[in-house]
């Protein structure tokens, strides 16, 4: 239902990234995902909005393998790794960028950095990777020797972005990319995803920031209570003033403050 | 819901009361000495595991050394009667407050780390108190060991002393157990638990995690060493290698853990099962070294399958037989707007009571 | 107090702690990097010395030889014991579930040690056990000189191996966000247990050395454990170089010490140490992590 | 029949029944070594008493628990002996550190306690009336006769200067301060007085003290495997003792094998010795030879000769049972009779200590032999030792 | 009833809740604050923003006490507390969250929000803490954070933005004056943005001061009265939101533009 909406701007084109049907939970609770279909098509942004608690991430961690789940499947590039481990999925070609903080604290910016290309060989190809990192979040270059964990907050957030870029994968997904991050640095992650989408990458993004997000996503895709409310490209849903005062806070989108600091 | 409450409320009652007619008549039911001495160790473990629980239980402070507070309880309360001539309960009262004092410093030093660093610091202090009670001989006694005066005269045999004795310790349970269950409902519980949780968090909100901890603490080490003096004061010997030994402070631990830390209760079934698996393994096995390897084996089975102890698996395998209680509500955002809307219409009352912790407020 | 005599303990100091260093190291390996108290370390360590000395009773071969054997056998008793039994443990309690899982651990080998070999105190017969040479007026015992020797290898090849290898980094991205781990493409089971595995393996070669100079019974790892963990409390939990520096300070120190207060006394340099440290430096002397942030 | 009454579950020990003695002995940690010796000699005595007719016409039947090395157990043990397996009698554990709790248990419930090897002179201050030491002599008394050797040489000739190394335990300390005080009446000068802690395994500073002062006789207060410990460590340095002497570390089977071909003329002190011409010794080593192939040793010797002390009570009040009037006959006899054992005549003060003394054996020809008193002398006392 | 209560609690006004002196403090080679002098007025809502790395976080961590600032001094109302405990702090009445969202994973909504709870006395502190008045003040604090549902659910199962809520939740329970805010928006669904934000305004009605960090500018303009953005640790413009937003300083710093 929700996925034929945008199964249709799309035609006949492959997806990257197929969730079928998903069901999937935590342990022996209660579902989270409860029968959920999201399909990314290749150079698209599908950005995926919801109240807390909604399910989000759990798609994001289905999609990735850190949660297999109970019913439904994932495909990627076409490829069936619904019972694919987390390690597998860097080769199927998917990175994954955790909420909240995952830099691994107690290792200098550096070895952050490099291990995100942990499983790249081609050194000239890591060298070229660190030098763009470091070109697009300055505090890379900056604190290369220092402890991540010393990091403030938002500059953990750019280290682990800046991490994830360094493989070349084909499918990307972001969660909350741009949380705790300062209005420059949410620019650049937002060119980031723009530039991967340009380069043919398909990129499933939760995002709070939902405006923002859904300004640059192609599709948009809202979740509650684990399922998908309504699906459609970005612009339309944007544009709906139901769904901006359920999901999208309040006031109509074109209210200056808002406009202010979206410059 | 009220119904099923009153319910569980009555199955728990009835349990406690026929925990306790148990307790109390097992020396009557014990069918000779032995079995009756076994029922005091178990009762000491149990006493010893309640009182380590206190610290581990509440603030998530593993210490491997507790035994050093026993330790120190049984040789204050001997040394109190050998040397001060004084009343052997007033020694042993006298010599655990004695430890709750020294456990004050003890604390200021340990309580400072965390976690690993804190499981270090509470083996070392065991060791260091070994090394000082070995060496200190012309004071404790040193190796050749210490002999504690029997509180009851020649005449109450030997059988007679142990029926006493259970009951005495019973009875020092039963107060570390209420001690432990006031704490557990209070503020101060609470406050403790936090700290378990999140030490720091706990602090920003306005606990003061030191003294919580160190107050803790000190309850621990003197009922700890109540059940030490209380012990000594049985047995009736102390020999510095077996009073400061990783081993018993491990025990206390592994007790609390079979049981499950979070539970009024744990620590004393922990105390049952190993004090019957140990005499058991030792019946069985006793003329190898298999019985280690059998006790290792439970405490690796109980680590592995059941980490919150019994007591909560027990309780989760129940809660699983049991309708789900809907505790949690699911709704939609739609549905959660609408319901707004009808509300929306008092909101100065949900203002209002947002606000209304008047006692609470200075 | 004649200068020979310090001279003399100085170089006792400096043998021990090479040991100590060696022992320590691995310890600080699964502590400070794998969040892990590894209370079994010292029993495997005598389980290590067992087969050494049975190795050389039965084929009549130099125990150093026995090490082509325990040291692989260990590296997979670590791996198939971080696989099927720490890997079972949660990660929030890990540190405290990990001292009881590895403390039973513990018991069941000093209990089958007693029960295959029972409690007989043992002791490798060695024809060079008492040669020693003198070495500016200190005599150094042979069998102190190749422990010392293999303690002081095996660390060096510790500490490159973490430092300079992608397997290193692995493990410590590993050990400090697993899910991100395995996101970054890192085997994360394999790495934990390889990691295991290592710190099994020193456990290996310090048992051999142990067992050169030293008579050895199954409850005689308990004594070691209180000194091993203070020096990795001292040194940093989780530095390698910090394990290695604090135990060769108070190798030394306890060896000096010995002198004007006797063994018993000397033993409590450890415990000293440790509480001074916690007082001034909680974190560590030589290594220290990062502190707690907010 | 008051069967029973001590302990209110003293069993059925009917008449005709067998005897039950019952034991517990560290069969596992720390003394197990010693530990097994002495289960060796109760179960060779009570199969010798089984051949020979038994115990009052009655079968002996041993019930040995094993208390881990562990004051805790030993005395639950006891206590389980006595109320739930209902013995008739029981034989002491082994060492000092087991005997104290254990003989608490068996004076309670008004038990003849006889041991075997609770040597220190701590046992018998703790005010027990029911205790006998079944061995010659207690701790300290154990080196007299080499004391006694050393304070009849020519004054230049004896040891000026002597080290002392004791493991902090009543009995190892005991032996070694035994003699040490005998040799400072003589004016022999201490220049080395070390205790260290059971569970010491270097002894690496210990013995550069002791080398360092280059004492002319070297006195360790030694169990077991801290003798071995201490003198690789002081070979290791280079020194040289003219003398060294170390209490039960050489008696045992394995401390030959430990130190290799370095024993020449060790001393240590034994209460026991197989050659000894004592009536029943022959037999006894015969029986035991026969039984395990090498001939007994010290601790067996010593749990043998507890048999033989209580038999001899049994058979002379002729009643075997729980029963405190029989209990407190037999000790009453014992207290005042001498009884003859494989490790020679024994009698003993109120305390329980033996009023005899040890043997001095030394390493000649690497073997372990008597050398002091010369009466018993097999070979004759080595006074310079050769270097190890 | 409200009413009554905006009196009582009404501060002995100096006008000046919290200032700051010359904070400093560095990590080895890095500064993270920089002689920073602020002063905050009470009852009103204090916005602090700067780019990331500008110290606001170590601000929060040095006036709260969780760390000790190398130099400078801090004042709350007129007492120093400079170096005060955190709990002494927080009594107080500092009320802080964190910006990585702390809370008491093993313990349920509830008694993450009874936790806050501060006994006044030894004897209420040896009380129950089931308090009947507690748990209804906390389950009206998570309807007005949007969590009520989960009042049985244990914390660690929350997802990370009500995991945030639950933290705010419990720092309200605290009833602190001077409540700081660590970016209370970040995750945090834009719906329920509009709530809080209601909320801070409310409970700032009723006398309560706010110091809020956030990057969500559309939040800080509209919420707050008075804004100081850091750079480089230390503040380097402070103002109504309006002449903020506009300052040349703090486009370039911030903003980026
Ligand atoms: N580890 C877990 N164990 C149990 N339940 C969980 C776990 N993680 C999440 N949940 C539950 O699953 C539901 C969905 O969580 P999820 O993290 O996917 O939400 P989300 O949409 O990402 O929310 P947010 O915007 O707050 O990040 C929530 O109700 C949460 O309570
Ligand atoms: N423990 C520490 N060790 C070393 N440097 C630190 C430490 N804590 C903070 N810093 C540094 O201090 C500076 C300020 O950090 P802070 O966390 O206060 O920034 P912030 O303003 O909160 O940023 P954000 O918006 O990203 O949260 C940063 O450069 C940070 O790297
Ligand atoms: C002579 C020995 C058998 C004595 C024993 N070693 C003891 O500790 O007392
Ligand atoms: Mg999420
Ligand atoms: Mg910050």
């Amino acid at each position: 239902m929700a996925s034929e909406q945008h199964d249709a701007p799309q035609g006949r084109q492959e997806y990257l990234l197929e969730l079928d049907d998903v069901q999937a939970g935590y342990g022996r609770a209660a579902l989270v995902l409860r029968g959920l279909t999201v399909k990314v098509p290749p150079a698209s942004v599908v950005c995926l909005v919801g109240p807390n608690g909604a399910g989000k991430s759990t798609v994001l961690k289905v999609a990735s393998g850190m949660l297999t789940p109970r019913a439904g499947s994932v495909r990627v590039l076409g490829q069936d790794v619904t019972r694919n481990g987390p390690q597998d999925m860097l080769a199927a070609g998917l990175s994954h960028v955790l909420q909240g903080h995952s830099v691994f604290r107690e290792m200098t910016v550096g070895e952050n950095v490099m291990l995100g290309a942990y499983t790249v060989r081609d050194k000239q190809f890591i060298a070229e990777r660190v030098d763009f990192v470091k070109s697009l979040f300055p505090v890379v270059g900056d604190r290369w020797d220092a402890l991540a964990g010393a990091l403030s907050g938002g500059q953990q957030k750019q280290v682990e972005f800046a991490r994830s870029l360094m493989v070349d994968p084909k499918v990307v997904l972001l969660d909350e990319p741009s949380m705790g991050l300062d209005p420059k640095a949410t620019a650049t992650v937002f060119e980031q995803v723009v530039r991967m989408r340009d380069a043919g990458l398909a990129v499933l993004m939760v995002e709070q920031n939902a405006r923002r997000a859904l300004e640059t996503a192609d599709l948009g895709c809202v979740l509650d209570l684990g399922r998908v409310h309504i699906s459609g490209p970005a612009q339309e849903l944007l544009a709906d003033p139901q769904l901006a005062e359920l999901y999208l806070g309040g006031r109509p989108h074109t209210d200056d403050s808002a406009k202010a600091t979206h410059v | 819901m009220t119904a099923s409450r009153t319910v569980n409320r009555g199955v728990k009652i009835v349990g406690l009361l026929a925990l306790i007619a148990l307790a109390l008549a097992f020396p009557s039911l014990a069918p000779d000495p032995f079995i009756l001495s076994v029922g005091v160790v178990i009762m000491s473990y149990a006493v010893l595991a309640t009182s380590w629980n206190f610290v581990g239980g509440f603030t998530g402070y593993i210490s491997l050394g507790h035994a050093a507070y026993s330790g120190l309880g049984g040789y204050a309360t001997a040394l109190l009667i050998l040397d001060a001539g004084l009343n052997p309960w007033v020694a042993m009262l006298l010599g655990a407050v004695g430890v709750a004092l020294l456990a004050v410093p003890i604390g200021i030093a340990s309580l400072r780390v965390r976690g690993a660093s804190f499981v270090i610091v509470s083996i070392a202090l065991v060791l260091i108190m070994l090394l000082a009670f070995q060496s200190w001989g012309s004071v404790t006694g040193g190796s050749n060991g210490l002999r504690v005066p029997r509180p009851f005269g020649p005449e109450v045999l030997r059988p007679e002393q142990h029926e006493r004795f259970f009951y005495l310790h019973l009875a020092l349970l039963a107060i570390a157990l209420f001690t432990w269950w006031a704490i557990d409902r209070s503020r101060f519980g609470i406050g403790l638990k936090a700290i378990r949780e999140d030490e720091d968090k706990a602090e920003a909100l306005g606990v003061p995690t030191f003294s919580y901890k160190l107050a803790v603490f000190v309850v621990s080490a003197f009922f700890t060493a109540l059940g030490g003096g209380l012990y000594a004061l049985w047995f009736g010997f102390l020999d510095p290698i077996f009073q400061f030994s990783i081993l018993v402070g491990s025990y206390m631990v592994l007790m609390s853990l079979l049981g499950g830390i979070r539970s009024l209760f744990g620590p004393l079934l922990g105390a049952v099962i190993v004090g019957y698996a140990l005499e058991f393994f030792k019946a069985q096995y006793g003329d190898t070294q298999f019985h280690l390897v059998a006790l290792g084996l439970l405490l690796a089975l109980v680590v592995l399958f059941m980490p919150d102890g019994i007591i909560p698996a027990v309780g989760q395998l129940v809660a699983r037989f049991r309708p789900q209680a809907a505790s949690i509500r699911e709704q939609t955002q739609a549905e959660l707007a609408a319901q707004r809307r009808g509300e929306a219409s008092e909101p100065d009352r949900d203002d209002a009571m947002a606000v209304s912790g008047e006692e609470a407020r200075r | 107090m004649s200068g020979s005599l310090i001279l003399q303990s100085v170089v006792l100091g400096v043998l021990l702690g090479g040991l100590y260093a060696l022992l320590a190291a691995g310890l600080t390996l699964y502590f400070g990097v794998m969040r892990v108290v590894m209370i079994a370390h010292s029993a495997f360590l005598i389980l290590a010395a067992y087969l050494a000395w049975y190795f050389t009773s039965q084929t009549g071969l130099d125990p150093l030889f026995s090490l082509i054997i325990t040291v692989p056998l260990f590296f997979v008793a670590g791996v198939v014991m971080q696989r099927l039994l720490i890997s079972r443990l949660r990660p929030a309690t890990l540190t405290m579930m990990s001292v009881l899982l590895t403390f039973s651990i513990a018991l069941v080998i000093e209990g089958m040690l007693g029960f295959i070999f029972s409690g007989t105190q043992r002791r490798i017969q060695l024809p060079y056990s008492g040669t020693s040479f003198e070495v500016f007026g200190a005599n150094i015992a042979v069998v102190k000189l190749i422990a010392f020797v293999l303690a002081a290898a095996s660390l060096l090849a510790l500490y490159l191996i973490m430092k300079r290898t992608r397997f290193g980094q692995a493990l410590r991205a590993t050990i400090q966000h697993p899910e991100a781990a395995r996101l970054v493409g890192v085997n994360t089971d394999r790495v934990a247990g390889y990691g295991f595995g290592l710190g099994l393996a020193t456990a290996a070669v310090g048992g051999t050395a142990l067992a050169l100079d030293s008579t050895i019974y199954p409850s005689l790892h308990w004594h070691w454990i209180g000194p091993l963990m203070a020096i990795i409390v001292v040194g940093g939990l989780g530095s390698i170089p910090g394990a290695a520096i604090a135990a060769m300070v108070l190798g030394i120190g306890q060896a000096l010490l010995q002198l004007p207060l006797g063994t018993t006394w000397a033993q409590t340099i450890f415990y000293v140490a440790l509480f001074a440290t916690l007082m001034l430096r909680p974190q560590g002397f030589f290594g220290g992590r990062l502190a707690q942030r907010f | 029949l008051s069967s029973g009454s001590a302990g209110g579950g003293g069993g059925d020990s009917d008449e005709d029944g067998p005897i039950t003695i019952g034991i517990s002995l560290p069969l596992t940690g720390d003394f197990s070594e010693p530990g097994k010796g002495v289960q060796r000699g109760y179960e060779a005595w009570a199969a010798y008493v089984n051949e020979n007719g038994g115990l009052l016409g009655r079968e002996v039947e041993l019930k040995i628990l094993d208390d881990q090395s562990n004051a805790d157990r030993v005395a639950s043990d006891y206590e389980k002996l006595i109320n739930q397996d209902g013995v008739d009698l029981v034989f002491g554990p082994f060492s000092t550190r087991l005997v104290v709790p254990a003989a608490q248990v068996a004076q309670d419930y008004g038990f003849l306690f006889v041991e075997p090897a609770g040597a220190a002179e701590e046992i018998f201050t703790q005010g027990f009336d029911n205790l006998f030491y079944a061995a010659p002599a207690v701790a300290q008394d154990h080196y007299d006769y080499l004391a006694d050797y050393i304070e009849q040489m020519p004054e230049a000739e004896r040891p000026k200067t002597a080290a002392y190394a004791a493991m902090d335990d009543p009995f190892a300390q005991g032996t070694a301060y035994g003699l040490k005080d005998r040799l400072e009446e003589m004016g022999v000068e201490t220049v080395v007085d070390e205790v260290y802690p059971p569970n010491t395994t270097d002894f690496s500073s210990i013995a550069n003290k002791i080398a360092d002062s280059d004492a002319d006789i070297l006195v360790g207060g030694t169990q077991y495997q801290d003798a071995v410990n201490l003198i690789v460590a002081v070979r290791q340095l280079g020194y040289q003792p003219r003398m060294a002497a170390f209490s039960t570390a050489p008696t045992n089977p394995e401390f030959p094998e430990a130190i290799g071909a370095q024993t020449e003329g060790i001393i240590s002190p034994t209460g026991y010795t197989p050659e000894a011409s004592w009536e029943t010794n022959a037999e006894f080593v015969e029986f035991y030879t026969e039984m395990h192939g090498t001939p007994p040793n010290e601790d067996e010797a010593n749990a043998w000769t507890t048999g033989q002390v209580v038999a001899a009570a049994v058979e002379a009040v002729e009643c075997a049972d729980a029963s405190p009037e029989c209990q407190q006959s037999l000790i009453d006899w014992l207290r005042e009779n001498e009884v003859q054992t494989v490790v020679g005549p024994l009698s003993w003060d109120e305390a329980g200590r033996p009023q005899g003394a040890h043997l001095i054996q030394q390493y000649v020809d690497g073997e372990i032999k008597i050398v002091l008193p010369e009466e018993a002398a097999e070979a004759d006392f080595i006074a310079e030792k050769p270097a190890w | 009833m409200t009413q009554t209560q905006q009196e009582s609690s009404a501060p002995v006004s100096t006008g000046r809740s919290l200032e700051t002196n010359g904070l400093r403090k560095s990590y080895g080679g890095v500064t993270a604050l920089d002689g920073a002098s602020v002063t905050f007025q009470d009852g009103k809502v204090n916005a602090l923003i700067g780019p990331n790395g500008s110290g606001k976080t170590t601000f929060f961590n040095c006036v709260t006490g969780m760390i000790r600032a190398d130099e400078g001094t801090t004042t709350f109302r007129g007492t120093d507390i400079t170096t005060a405990s955190p709990h002494r702090i927080a009594r107080q009445g500092i009320g802080r969250s964190f910006q990585l969202c702390r809370i008491f994973p093993r313990m349920t909504v509830m008694e993450n929000m009874l936790a806050a709870v501060r006994p006044q006395s030894v004897w209420k502190m040896l009380g129950s803490a089931r308090d009947a008045a507690d748990q209804e003040r906390a389950r009206e604090l998570l309807a007005r954070v949007g969590i009520d549902h989960l009042e049985h659910a244990e914390a660690r199962d929350l997802s990370y933005g009500q995991q945030k809520l639950l933290e705010l939740g419990g720092v309200l329970m605290a009833d602190p004056d001077t409540i700081m805010l660590d970016e209370p928006a970040g995750g945090v669904n834009p719906a329920l943005i509009d709530r809080i934000a209601n909320l801070i305004r409310s409970l700032n009605a009723e006398g309560k001061t706010f110091i809020v960090v956030e990057h969500n500018m559309e939040l800080v303009m509209s919420l707050s009265d008075h804004v100081v953005v850091f750079d480089r640790g230390r503040p380097i413009c402070e103002g109504p939101p309006s002449l903020v937003q506009n300052d040349p300083r703090v486009l370039e710093a911030y903003l980026g533009i």
